[in-house]
């Protein structure tokens, strides 16, 4: 469908999601913890969010892909052996607002990946019970690099209404999909006509890095020694896998007793030295650089190549949570430039 | 600190030393580790200490003790840090060169355990605003203490960024990586978080450094330093027992002293 | 609260509590079956994470008891286990965790008195304080039927 | 070279000649006496006796005086000040909260690193490394040293040489060209306090020191302590009674033995002040 | 999969009074792997262990959880049986559902469930319980005696005589000790040196015997079974081998005045010596510190006067290692050197003398022929005091514990001064007369009632000399205090009984504990008298505390049969119950990162460093491992280590998570 553009004062977008809560919808909104840091999370009330944010520290991915998932629960004794699956109000309609462009785009990486060989059925019931009213970006930092790895800052991927924020203070709401077409349908109202040339702030992210250039140089890099230079430093930790918006590994473990409990499946990261383990006690990646190696590669060789998908949005978040200060940009320049 | 430069430029230059473990400027601006083994490369080293991670992590790595002897920034917790890494028998102490700052931050090397304790000693003690939170904590009533860490612990999603960071945390395999029986339940669950962060608390009582890399590792900003904090203050008020002060001190939870005070044992 | 029956567990250590608990027996002193024994072989053996265990599995007390100092069997294993009682239960302290809920308790072998009235007074002192919900709660996170949506 | 100097009632009193010749024998050696101003009883001997938060104020205030003056240590001649001074240092250092007390009574700041010095460590400090070049007439004579009670005991509190049998003086007297017996009553009670409500007892105690003396053939008894002196000396009369025999042994303090040895006068030792006679030539034996 | 089971006893009425325990049976058998549960009146009795046998064997059962009375009680008996079943012992445990359920419990739902929670517990513990197999040390059937003295022999002849190796080895030149030293022994009054030389010499000539004199123990290493002990034979500067012990060289040496420990300094012995007489070995030796040719670097005398020609001026220490199974201390007691008392003179007065040195006085064979002379000169005492509790029972003098012998060798004393000098006069200061045991209370009363011993019950505050005297004080606190004062011609201090010099730091070498006087700890005070804690050194003796000749052969027969019993097979079995540090596959090889915090927390001593290799022989990594020989199965270090990588067995990690989960939670 061809987007249609509307204004949508400050106050109107406030009654919008207030009206999602009250419809019993659960809303995820960027929300300002006391030691300051963003993170998606349910609101109760529009007033909780914070929109005027760079990037938060999670990605929000969690609202298709729970840290922590029930996948069922099981009862288990001579008598009774029963596996129960989780009530359809384990996955409640979903708005997911304020999520920047890089979030937005991220949702398709995962879906691919839950479903393209075999559709993962509880993905898929949270991800169509979602709803994104994505918000484009008024402002970046160095850590952003959206517009070297094909999107921009005003993208709407992914976004089924797109926000953007005007000099006064009001949103440009563009309908992009038939879901937010609903939305729009049901609350009319709140929505002005757009005269089309309002001023939006939108950031400015310069290129890193030429995409193509490195798709040419990672191809054949798998031998090279960069992978071990560059994680010199890595600790070996898993914040860069938990922040990001496409990484999709999990584990599956066991919760309760052996009479009773529950079955969930919660996130698990190639960075961790113990992800590979096999039982006989053999770890094909034995070092941190093969890790780091295998973490860049799968996002900018293997997806490609498999699910024809980049399998990193530049949101950055990888080089803000990293504890040792790896920047990604740096790195992949590196590589561009072997 | 162009005198470190100097320094570790001609340790690298006279052989002294194969690896500079350092400090460089990140792409934030913010100061990150780095690693120099050639001398021309020694320029991009600063030091401001506004860098949150102890290097002495790095000692324990395979890939770095690869490299042979090395020379390593520190700061006071580092030292305390290698001081515990040596009688916990991790590290070669003569493979190791710790390199840190007197009063008028001239560069001082230390090249064996005696010196590194002598220069702990000198430096002495300082206390600072985490005492007064941890404090502020103790003030609350029970319920309180509770729902604050229950908020703080809610945001924790066990990236084990503090587990990594941390020095002592050098073993190969943690016990939340082991799973017979499962001593920690493995996702992000308040039980797991909780009982994560407890176990890493005692694991480190008695041995913490107080170098805060846990908390500063933590991208959620989680005060993971109070608990080890709390701890390091306990022990010392216990039983007079402080890490790094001393080599091959008994670690306190390995010894016991017959006159042990509790007030809560019927 | 009346008709509350604590769930209280005691982890003792073989040499003296267990003894002293056996004694109890033989004396027919009686005592409240809300509390039930793990036996140790000795209270250096208690690990802490246990208790931890023991509470996300829905304990509402906990009775740690060894012999007294100097009687330990094995000289020093109570010496050693106060020490990490020490450290361990001011952690809890610090984090919220109702210290009021773990009674540790040196009997010996020789006092089976002792063993029942240190696990009356601990029941009586755990009913006052009611089911260790806030604990529970959390353990029953992704456990109960009823469903939450992570947040 | 300065130091404190407590006297206490004694030596302005009874033992008027120990004050001469402390103060001689210290002039004699370039060392100035710094009297405490405004010093008080020190408790001896009935204060403790009685009330124990008296008896350990007065000496702390004593004490408390000289930090205030800026004296860091202090000789006290009479063994009875010094005990109870020393005593009283002690109790408060191993007890803060009787120190609380003490310092709240007496209401001036109280430390306790005064160091307190008897007159024998005092002697031994300042004095004994300069004796032998300054001896001009040896003090061949044969001895008792009489330390008594109070100088050496209690062992834990005073610290001060061999509780049973002390030799500090001895060693001293040697010195001097003396020769010090051995003998078996050191420290045995002299009747100290009962001097005056049962000179009885005092004659019966003292004799039994006197006759060992005698009958090991002492020539003189170098004392260290008032009451001592004033028992050997003052009581003689009654001791004699007791013995049934005439002992004309003298009494000297060892200040006086000291200033004889290195020439001062009777006068200024006060020698004349005895009640038993005594003079420099030993003319009286 | 387990195949459990369970079996409720009734024990008569004494649970099923208050347990319903069929309800457990039915209840315990929905526990999945649970095959068999079943309740029954006596499960202890025959037919009770017949059904637990045939239900092993008819049931393929691979754990059996009875439930019954305390482990404590019972645990052995049923191991027992299912053992006689074919089932590993350890795959079977016990509920304690008498003592710790329906005995203490009203009878109720709640007592019953109880019951079934703990049955529950166990179950699901045991389907983690290992077969195992007890653990076999091999033994050297060689035992070390340190000491010489009368508890060494007896214990060295003991253990030779039940046929085994002994390697006895003492400090000084001779063996004998103090009993040697003692003139006749109380209650009996027969000769010390007649019981006691006989025994010597059947040590010299035992031919399991292997004595080292002059010898001390230079460390020792090992564990149980297993020790390796290093001795320094110390140069007697003479070859024993072709000394033949004429003593021809003892009489011309020219020094010939230093004060002869034998006697207790009473009398004079040469540089080249034999302690005295009946020395075993009866071989002289060169006391170096006295030696002309040593000091001045000639004389030689000895070594021209020797027929043998057995001198060695330049004979070196000798070390020998030397490999056996258990240890014994007997190295015994010292006492106080008069010169401890300043209020009886420091000392200073030479006819102020300790018990020893009246015991050489008394002796026959002492320096005085056994006149007793008074040292000063040689006149014989009219008046004797004796001092009991010399610094014993006194907190002043650091000696707060009662010496035990005193009372009797001064009772003795008093009576033998009184046989040699019947117009004499003996006065003994007492606090108690402690005369427990057989016959010693007739012995003090004859000293007092026959022989005429004056005792006066009170403390002597000093002693002074006057006129060749020794004058008294005391108090006869019996004349409620009165001061006494008597004119001794000599004072003989019953002198406190103290730690061996030395002990302290072989105690350190040993790693065995002592208390704060310096006496050896046993392992128990009441139930493991003459071990220590540390399995394979045993005590005998007054290295313990102050013992008596009799109490100290017993002591040692006891030392003696606990090393017997430790030889008498070629390996010990131990209770496998102990902790182990787990091994993984490569190339982790154990979850052990050596930190060796462990180390210090183990009372045994059992955690040892070993080394993981690879191929090349290089080492990889050194990780903790645990001395099965050594540790005893506490679990500290097992509590301890951050890693969980060390664990025990019978209460390993996962059995104890396994059972507080089991315990909390409903089927």
């Amino acid at each position: 469908m061809n987007t249609e553009s509307y204004i949508l004062s400050e106050q109107n977008l406030a009654k919008l999601i207030n009206g999602f809560i009250e419809a019993g919808k659960t809303v995820f909104a960027p929300f300002k913890d006391k030691a300051g840091k963003i993170n998606f999370k349910k609101i109760n009330d529009f007033t909780e969010c914070d929109i005027h944010y760079i990037q938060s520290v999670f990605s929000a991915k969690a609202a298709v892909f729970p840290p922590v998932e029930k996948l069922f629960e099981y009862r288990n004794n001579k008598f009774v052996q029963e596996i129960k699956d989780p009530l359809p109000s384990y996955f409640p309609e979903t708005i997911l607002f304020g999520a920047h462009p890089c979030d937005a785009s991220a949702f398709a990486v995962l879906e691919t990946v839950f479903t393209n060989d075999y559709t993962d059925a509880q993905f898929s019931e949270r991800k169509n019970k979602l709803t994104v009213l994505g918000l484009s970006c008024s402002t970046g930092d160095e850590h952003c690099f959206c517009t070297s790895v094909g999107s921009d800052p005003s993208s709407a991927k992914g976004s089924d209404i797109l926000l953007s924020l005007l000099k006064n203070g009001n949103f440009v709401a563009d309908i992009i999909t038939e879901k937010g077409k609903i939305i729009f349908d049901k609350s009319k109202d709140l929505f002005e006509q757009s005269n089309g040339n309002e001023e939006k702030i939108t950031a400015i992210i310069p290129d890193k890095f030429k995409i193509d250039e490195l798709d040419q140089k990672i191809k054949n890099s798998f031998e090279k020694n960069i992978w071990q230079a560059q994680s010199m430093s890595c600790l070996g930790c898993g914040a860069c896998a938990y922040v990001c918006p496409t990484c999709s590994c999990y584990d599956i473990q066991d919760l309760g007793t052996v009479y009773n409990g529950s079955r969930v499946r919660c996130w698990d990261t190639c960075g961790l030295s113990q992800f590979t383990v096999h039982t006989s006690g053999h770890n094909p990646r034995e070092n941190q650089g093969q890790r780091w190696r295998q973490r860049i590669m799968h996002k900018f060789n293997y997806q490609p190549e498999k699910i024809k998908l980049l399998g990193c949005v530049g949101c950055g978040r990888c080089s803000r949570a990293c504890p040792a200060g790896i920047s990604i940009i740096e790195n992949l320049q590196k590589i561009t430039k072997e | 600190m162009n005198k470190i430069i100097e320094v570790a430029g001609e340790m690298l230059t006279n052989g002294e030393v194969q690896l500079v473990v350092g400090y460089e400027k990140g792409s934030n601006g913010n100061e990150r580790p780095a690693f120099i083994d050639a001398p021309e490369a020694c320029n991009k080293l600063i030091f401001d200490g506004s860098c949150k991670i102890n290097l002495a992590v790095y000692l324990t790595k395979k890939h770095i003790k690869q490299k042979g002897k090395i020379a390593v920034i520190a700061q006071k917790a580092t030292l305390a840090s290698i001081v515990t890494l040596y009688t916990e028998n991790q590290i070669a102490i003569e493979n190791i060169v710790a390199l840190t700052f007197d009063a008028n931050s001239n560069v001082v090397k230390l090249r064996n355990i005696d010196e590194i304790i002598e220069f702990l000693k000198a430096a002495g003690k300082s206390s600072d605003e985490l005492d007064d939170k941890i404090e502020e904590i103790e003030k609350m009533s029970t319920e309180e203490r509770w729902n604050f860490w229950q908020e703080q612990f809610s945001k924790c999603f066990k990236c084990y960024a503090c587990r990594a960071a941390c020095p002592l945390c050098y073993c190969e395999r943690c016990t939340v990586d082991q799973n017979q029986p499962q001593w920690v339940q493995v996702p992000a669950t308040k039980t797991g978080n909780l009982e994560w962060h407890i176990m890493r608390a005692m694991h480190l009582a008695g041995r913490c450094s107080n170098c805060n890399a846990c908390s500063n590792a933590c991208p959620q900003g989680i005060p993971l330093n109070l608990l080890t904090r709390k701890l390091s203050q306990e022990i010392f008020k216990e039983f007079k027992y402080e890490p790094g002060t001393a080599v091959h001190q008994t670690y306190a939870l390995s010894d016991f002293n017959i006159k042990d005070k509790e007030n809560f044992i019927k | 609260m009346e008709n509350f029956e604590p769930k209280i567990v005691a982890f003792v250590c073989n040499w003296c509590t267990y003894a002293g608990a056996d004694l109890t027996g033989t004396s027919r002193i009686k005592y409240s079956p809300d509390v039930k024994i793990i036996r140790f072989p000795c209270t250096g053996r208690i690990d802490f994470m246990l208790l931890l265990k023991a509470f996300s599995n829905g304990a509402d007390g906990i009775i740690v008891s060894g012999c007294h100092p100097n009687d330990c069997h094995y000289t020093s294993g109570n010496f050693h286990a106060r020490r990490r009682w020490i450290v361990f239960r001011s952690l809890l302290d610090f984090l919220g965790i109702d210290t009021k809920r773990i009674v540790f308790s040196w009997v010996s072998a020789a006092e089976g008195a002792k063993w029942a009235e240190i696990v009356n007074t601990t029941v009586d002192e755990i009913k006052k304080l009611g089911p260790y919900k806030e604990y529970q709660l959390i353990a029953k996170e992704y456990l109960t039927t009823k469903e939450v949506i992570n947040e | 070279m300065k130091i404190g100097f407590y006297p206490g009632c004694s030596l302005s009193g009874t033992a008027r000649e120990y004050n001469e010749s402390v103060k001689a024998v210290a002039k004699a050696f370039q060392i100035e006496l710094v009297e405490i101003k405004d010093w008080n009883c020190c408790g001896a001997s009935a204060a403790h006796n009685i009330d124990h938060v008296l008896a350990l104020s007065l000496p702390a205030r004593i004490l408390a005086l000289a930090e205030e003056q800026g004296l860091n240590e202090i000789l006290v001649p009479c063994a009875a000040c010094y005990n109870r001074l020393s005593s009283t240092q002690h109790r408060l250092l191993e007890d803060e909260q009787l120190k609380k007390k003490i310092v709240d009574t007496i209401e001036m700041k109280y430390n306790g690193n005064v160091r307190i010095l008897n007159i024998i460590q005092f002697l031994e400090k300042y004095i004994s490394n300069e004796i032998d070049q300054n001896i001009t007439r040896k003090f061949s004579k044969k001895v008792a040293c009489y330390y008594g009670c109070l100088l050496v005991r209690p062992n834990k509190v005073l610290d001060f040489d061999r509780e049973e049998d002390p030799v500090s003086m001895d060693k001293i007297m040697k010195q001097l060209g003396a020769n010090p017996l051995q003998w078996a009553f050191k420290t045995e009670c002299c009747g100290a306090g009962l001097s005056v409500s049962k000179t009885s007892t005092v004659a019966r105690l003292s004799g039994k020191i006197l006759e060992d003396a005698v009958l090991r053939g002492a020539e003189a008894i170098i004392v260290a302590c008032p009451m001592c002196h004033a028992n050997l000396d003052m009581r003689r009369p009654e001791i004699n009674n007791y013995l049934k025999k005439k002992t004309n042994i003298p009494v000297m303090y060892i200040t006086q033995a000291i200033g004889i040895a290195i020439g001062l006068s009777e006068k200024e030792l006060g020698l004349h002040r005895h009640f038993v006679p005594v003079n420099m030539d030993f003319d009286y034996l | 999969m387990a195949r459990i089971g369970v079996f409720i006893c009734h024990c008569g009425e004494n649970i099923s009074a208050t347990v319903d325990c069929k309800k457990v049976a039915d209840e315990i058998l929905k526990i999945p792997g649970v095959v068999l549960s079943t309740d029954y009146k006596y499960m202890c009795s025959d037919p009770g262990q017949t059904l637990i046998k045939e239900a092993v064997k008819n049931n393929k059962l691979t754990g059996v959880v009875v439930s019954a009375c305390s482990p404590r009680m019972h645990e052995p008996t049923f191991r027992k049986a299912v053992a006689e079943a074919g089932l590993n012992p350890f795959l079977c445990e016990m509920v304690n559902l008498r003592e710790h359920c329906s005995w203490v419990h009203e009878k109720n739902d709640m007592t019953t469930q109880k019951a079934i929670d703990l049955v529950k517990t166990i179950v699901e513990k045991v389907k983690h319980n290992e077969a195992l197999q007890s653990i076999k040390v091999p033994v050297t059937r060689k035992a070390l005696v340190i000491g010489g003295g009368v508890a060494g022999i007896q214990c060295a002849l003991d253990i030779a005589n039940a046929g085994h190796k002994v390697i006895l080895i003492e400090r000084e030149p001779s063996i004998g000790g103090h009993m040697s030293q003692l003139s006749e022994t109380f209650p009996t009054l027969d000769c010390s040196q007649c019981i006691l030389t006989p025994r010597m010499v059947e040590i010299a000539q035992h031919s399991n015997i292997t004595l080292y004199t002059y010898s001390e123990l230079e460390k020792l290493e090992g564990f149980i079974g297993n020790f390796n002990a290093t001795i320094r034979k110390r140069s007697r500067s003479l070859d024993e081998k072709i000394c033949t012990g004429c003593g021809l060289c003892t009489t011309k040496c020219p020094n010939n005045k230093i004060p002869n420990e034998f006697e207790q300094g009473l009398g004079n012995r040469t540089a080249i010596y034999v302690p005295f007489p009946q020395a075993v070995p009866n071989k002289p030796v060169i006391d170096k510190n006295n030696c002309t040719y040593y000091k001045k670097g000639k004389c030689k005398i000895c070594e021209k006067l020797c027929p043998a020609k057995a001198i060695r001026f330049d004979q070196p220490d000798e070390m020998l290692e030397i490999e056996v199974g258990a240890v014994v201390l007997a190295t015994g007691f010292n006492i106080l050197k008069t010169s401890f008392f300043p209020e009886y003179g420091y000392g200073q007065y030479k006819d102020v003398i300790d018990g020893l040195q009246f015991e050489r006085l008394a002796s026959a064979s002492g320096p005085t022929g056994g006149v007793i002379k008074r040292p000063s000169d040689g006149q014989i005492p009219q008046t004797i005091v004796f001092v009991a509790c010399a610094g014993s029972r006194d907190a002043a003098k650091g000696i707060p514990y009662c010496s035990k012998i005193c009372c009797m060798y001064t009772a003795k004393h008093a009576m033998l001064y009184k046989h040699k000098v019947h117009e004499g006069k003996a006065f003994v200061f007492y606090m108690d007369i402690r005369a427990a045991g057989k016959n010693y209370d007739e012995f003090t009363r004859r000293a007092i009632e026959e022989d005429g011993a004056n005792y006066i019950r009170g403390r002597v505050s000093r002693i002074y000399e006057r006129n060749g005297k020794l004058i008294v004080i005391g108090a006869d606190t019996l004349l409620n205090g009165q001061q006494v004062e008597i004119e001794a011609d000599m004072v003989v201090l019953a002198s406190a009984s103290i730690a061996n010099p030395g002990s302290e730091e072989l105690a350190q070498k040993l790693h065995v504990s002592y208390n704060q006087y310096k006496f050896f700890e046993e392992a128990h005070p009441k139930l493991k008298p003459v071990e220590t804690n540390t399995a394979g050194i045993m005590l005998a003796g007054a290295c313990q505390s102050p013992k008596d000749i009799p109490e100290s052969v017993a002591a040692a027969s006891g030392a003696a049969s606990k090393v017997i019993g430790l030889f008498s097979n070629s390996e010990l079995t131990r209770d496998p119950l102990i902790a182990h540090v787990n091994k993984t596959a490569p190339p982790l090889f154990s979850t052990c990162v050596g930190c060796f915090l462990c180390e210090s927390v183990c009372p045994y001593k059992a955690i040892e460093h070993e080394e993981i290799k690879n191929r090349n022989g290089e080492v990889i990594r050194t990780i903790a491992s645990i001395n099965p020989g050594l540790c005893q199965g506490c679990g500290t270090c097992v509590a301890l280590c951050r890693t969980k990588s060390i664990d025990i067995r019978g209460y390993s990690n996962t059995q104890v998570f396994t059972e507080v989960v089991a315990l909390l939670n409903e089927i």
